[in-house]
C-alpha cells in the first residue's frame, strides 16, 4: 500500500525539532506545515522573503502583495517580518533555515538531487532550489519512491542533470523512510505500514543497507 | 536657505522616467512572479519600443503580464532568471532559438544584483557546486566545502516598483512585494523606481526606509495598479 | 492551537544570556564608539570574568565604558577593529604587547561580518589594495581595478543591541545605533540582543523589521541605560 | 597668507555640483557643509550609517544615538534615512557617493594618499577611509601644502603608510588648488590670493606642471 501524500508529510512532520525554521518546497513538502506536533513551535520561512508564513488566507481576504515562493497568497502571523530576496538567501546560505523540505525527481545513495530539469523537457529553472540544497545542514526529501514508469528514483548515480552534490541526508517516501549516508548510502530506517522489506529492496536502484529490525511507519 | 535639504528624484511619468534607455541594454525589473513588479515601466517600455534588451528578473512574467508583455513584442533577446515557467511564448520563443536564456540560481541571483551595487566584483557561494550551473567557473573549497566564483552584474537600468516613496528617493515596500526590488535598485546606474504613494520629503519614518533614495535617481507615482494574483488560494472560511 | 506560531528567544538577563560563552572564543560586539553597543552584555561578561576573548568590534570604548571595561580587567587577549583611539589602557596594552591588534578597514569588516552571516566565504573588495591591508592576500583585477580577496568572520557570539525587540528576535533600531549591529546579528553563532524595549510578539510592523528573529538566538530587556555622547557637538541655539 | 581653514573649505565647496552625494571627512573636510553654494542641493553621508546628515543639534537636543562618524552629535534632515555599516559601505564601495573628501598627511603625484599611520605613533586605525579612498571616483583632499616643519605634503612617493593608491583627483591647499593626473603629475589650476607660483613650486616635492595662466582662487 504505502503512505498517501498527507501521510508522507505527517511523517516529516516528526522530525520538526522545536524552535527550528524551516523551509517548505512546493507539493508535498507544503503539507508538512499541517502535520506540527503538539508542542513544537516552528516558523515557516518562504524564500521569496517573508518569516512567520500562515495558513492561506480565507476569501476575500487574499493580498497580491503576500505570496510565498509557489506565488500562491498566504498570510503572515503574528512576528512575521518581510524582507528582500538578498536577506532571504542570506539566512538560507547562512544556515539559519534548520530544514528544507523538498521534492525530488531522483536522489542518488549519495545524497546528489536532481529535481530542476529533464533534458528534451522545457526548462523552467531551478528557481531557490541549488541554493537550498547547497546550503541547508538537513535535507529531506518528500518523493513517491518510484516514478510513473515504475522506475526507482533512490539511484546509484543520478541520470537527470543535478540540483546538489552530496546534501539530502533523509528521504520519506511512500514506502520507507531512509537515510543518506556518505559511506554506505542509503540505510533503511522504517517501512510503511504493510511494506515489506523486500519491496523497498526492490524499488530501491542504489545501495541500500538493511540492518536489524526495521519497524513500521507510526503516525500517531 | 538657498538650497533644499534633500536631492530631488521626480519625474512626472513612466515615459519620463525612461530617458537615456536604448536598443540593447542589460535592464534590471523588480519583482518575484508577478508581486512587486514595475507595471507601468513595463507598459512603458512596450510602448517606447526599446530592443534587444537583455533582462535581468527573477521571473519572466506570464502570456499577457509582466515581462510577458515585452515578450510578445519581442522586445527581450535574452532572459537572465531562475524561473521562468507559466509562460507559453516565452517556451515558444526558447525553443525556436529566438530568445537566449541564461539560468541562475535564484540566491545567487540576489546577491549578484546587491554585489553590483556594493562595490564586490565577485564572490564565492556553494549554490550550483557540482551542476552544470558550475560549469567554467572557478571552484574554491572554504571549510571543506566546494564554492563557486559569482561575479556582480552590470545594468544601465534597474525598474522596480515600491509601495510608498517619497521624492527624495527613499522607499518603502510591502510584505513579500520587497523580493528582488532593494538590490536592483542598489546595482542600476540608473534606477527608476515607481510607487503606489508618493509622498513629501520628511513623511516617511527615516528608521524605517528599505531603501534609502541615494540607490533611485527617477521616480514616480504610478497609475493604474492591476497588481494581478498568479495562484489564488484560500482557506476554508472559519464559521 | 498547541503550538505557538513564533519561536520564543526571551532569556531572564544579561547573565542568562552569557550561557555556553566560554574562555578563548571570539565574540563580536555591536555598535559605533559608545553608539548603540550592548552595555549591559558587556557589564554581565566583565563580571563573568570570562577571558582570552578575540574581540570582533569596529571600536574599542573608552577607558571606563564600553569595551574598554574589559580591557581594563585584561578578558580580551586580541581586538579586530578598524577604529581604536580615545582609549589609554588600549594603547598601553598594545604598545607593551599584552594585546593583540588587527586593524580592517571599516567597511571591509562590515562586509565580513554580513558574509558570515550570509554563507559567503569570501568576496573581492578594493579596499586595501596597495597598503599594508593587503600583505598577503590574493589580489584579482576586476574593471581594471585591482581587488582583494578577504574572508568571512567567524564568531561563536555576538552581543549586540537593538531599540524595541519582541518576543520572537524581531529588531528595531533607532538613529545611527544600528551601525554593526544588524551583521553581527546575522554572523554569531549564538546572537544575544538586548532591548530598551521588549514587547509581545505582534507588536513591531512586520513590513519594519530591521533584523528578523531568525538571526537573534536571545533576547532580553536591558536596564540601566547609559548611552554616553562621546563628543558633544551643539549649534548655537536659534534665537 | 594663504587660505584659512574654512576658506579651503570654501574653496572645496564651489566643486559640489548639484544632485551629489557627498562624504566628509573630519577636520577642514567637516566646513564643507557650511558653504553649498546656492541652487546646489547636496545630501552627506556619514559611513557610520545616515543620509540627510544636518547640522549640530542645538543645545538640550543631543541624542546619544545620533552621531556622525566623528562620534560628534548631530541631526537628521527631512528626508534623512539610517541603515546598516554594510548598506553604509555598499554605497561608498558601490560609488554611489559622488564625492569624498578628506584630509591627508601625504599625496603623492601620482594620487597615492598616506592618512591613517605614522611609523613610531600609536595607530588609531584607518576606519573608513581604506573604503572610502578605494572606492570614490572623485576625491579630494583638503590639507596645508605643508607640515609643521614646513616640508611639503605633496611628494613624489609618499614615505608614510599607504591610505590608498592613485586615487587622489584633486588637492586644495592653503597655498593652491592643484589637480592630480597619472602622467604629469601635479597641475597647478589655482593659487591663493598673494601667493606665488614660485612658492607653490618651492613647496611642492612631487613633479609640479604649471602651464599657462595660474588664475588667483575667487571666494566670492
Amino acid at each position: 500500500m504505502g503512505l498517501n501524500k498527507n501521510q508522507i508529510a505527517q511523517r516529516i512532520a516528526q522530525e520538526l525539532k522545536d524552535g527550528w525554521y524551516v523551509n517548505l518546497g512546493i507539493g508535498i513538502p507544503t503539507l508538512v506545515a499541517n502535520h506540527i506536533p503538539k508542542g513544537i513551535n516552528i516558523e515557516f520561512q518562504s524564500e521569496n522573503g517573508i518569516l512567520g508564513m500562515g495558513p492561506f488566507p480565507v476569501e476575500g481576504k487574499e493580498d497580491a502583495d503576500l505570496i510565498n515562493a509557489g506565488k500562491q497568497t498566504i498570510t503572515a502571523l503574528p512576528g512575521a517580518s518581510f524582507f528582500s530576496s538578498a536577506t532571504s538567501f542570506a539566512m538560507i546560505r547562512g544556515q539559519h533555515v534548520q530544514l528544507t523540505v523538498l521534492g525530488a525527481m531522483e536522489v542518488s545513495d549519495v545524497g546528489d538531487i536532481a529535481n530542476w530539469k529533464i533534458p528534451g523537457k522545457m526548462v523552467k529553472g531551478m528557481g531557490g532550489a541549488m541554493d537550498l540544497v547547497a546550503s541547508a545542514d538537513n535535507i529531506i526529501v518528500a518523493m513517491r519512491h518510484t516514478n510513473r514508469r515504475g522506475e526507482s528514483k533512490l539511484l546509484s548515480s543520478c541520470s537527470l542533470p543535478l540540483t546538489g552534490v552530496a546534501c539530502v541526508k533523509k528521504i520519506v517516501t511512500d514506502l520507507a523512510v531512509i537515510k543518506v549516508t556518505p559511506n554506505k548510502g542509503f540505510v533503511l530506517l522504517e517501512r510503511a505500514p504493510g511494506v515489506s522489506i523486500e519491496e523497498i529492496q526492490e524499488k530501491t536502484a542504489g545501495r541500500l543497507l538493511v540492518e536489524g529490525d526495521i519497524p513500521e511507519i507510526s503516525l500517531d | 536657505m538657498s538650497h533644499k535639504n534633500y536631492i530631488s528624484k521626480v519625474v512626472s511619468d513612466a515615459h519620463a522616467a525612461l530617458d537615456g534607455l536604448e536598443d540593447n541594454m542589460t535592464v534590471m525589473f523588480g519583482g518575484f512572479g508577478l508581486c512587486g513588479i514595475p507595471e507601468n515601466s513595463i507598459a512603458a517600455i512596450r510602448d517606447k519600443g526599446t530592443k534587444g534588451i537583455t533582462c535581468i528578473s527573477n521571473n519572466a512574467g506570464v502570456d499577457d503580464f509582466g515581462l510577458g508583455l515585452l515578450l510578445k513584442t519581442r522586445q527581450i533577446v535574452k532572459m537572465i532568471a531562475s524561473y521562468v515557467g507559466e509562460n507559453d511564448e516565452f517556451e515558444r520563443q526558447m525553443l525556436s532559438g529566438e530568445l537566449e536564456v541564461d539560468l541562475v540560481p535564484q540566491g545567487t541571483l540576489a546577491e549578484r544584483c546587491r554585489a553590483a551595487g556594493a562595490g564586490i566584483p565577485a564572490f564565492f557561494t556553494p549554490a550550483g557546486y557540482g551542476t552544470e550551473v558550475a560549469k567554467g567557473k572557478e571552484v574554491r573549497i572554504f571549510n571543506s566545502k566546494p564554492h563557486i566564483l559569482e561575479y556582480a552584474f552590470d545594468a544601465p537600468f534597474a525598474f522596480i516598483k515600491a509601495w510608498k516613496g517619497d521624492k527624495a528617493g527613499n522607499l518603502i515596500f510591502k510584505g513579500t512585494a520587497r523580493n528582488f526590488n532593494p538590490m536592483m535598485a542598489m546595482a542600476g546606474k540608473i534606477t527608476v523606481a515607481e510607487v503606489e504613494e508618493l509622498v513629501e520629503v520628511g513623511e516617511l519614518d527615516p528608521n524605517g526606509i528599505h531603501v534609502p533614495g541615494i540607490f533611485v535617481q527617477r521616480i514616480f507615482k504610478g497609475i493604474g495598479y492591476e497588481k494581478r494574483i498568479e495562484q489564488r488560494t484560500v482557506s476554508a472560511k472559519a464559521e
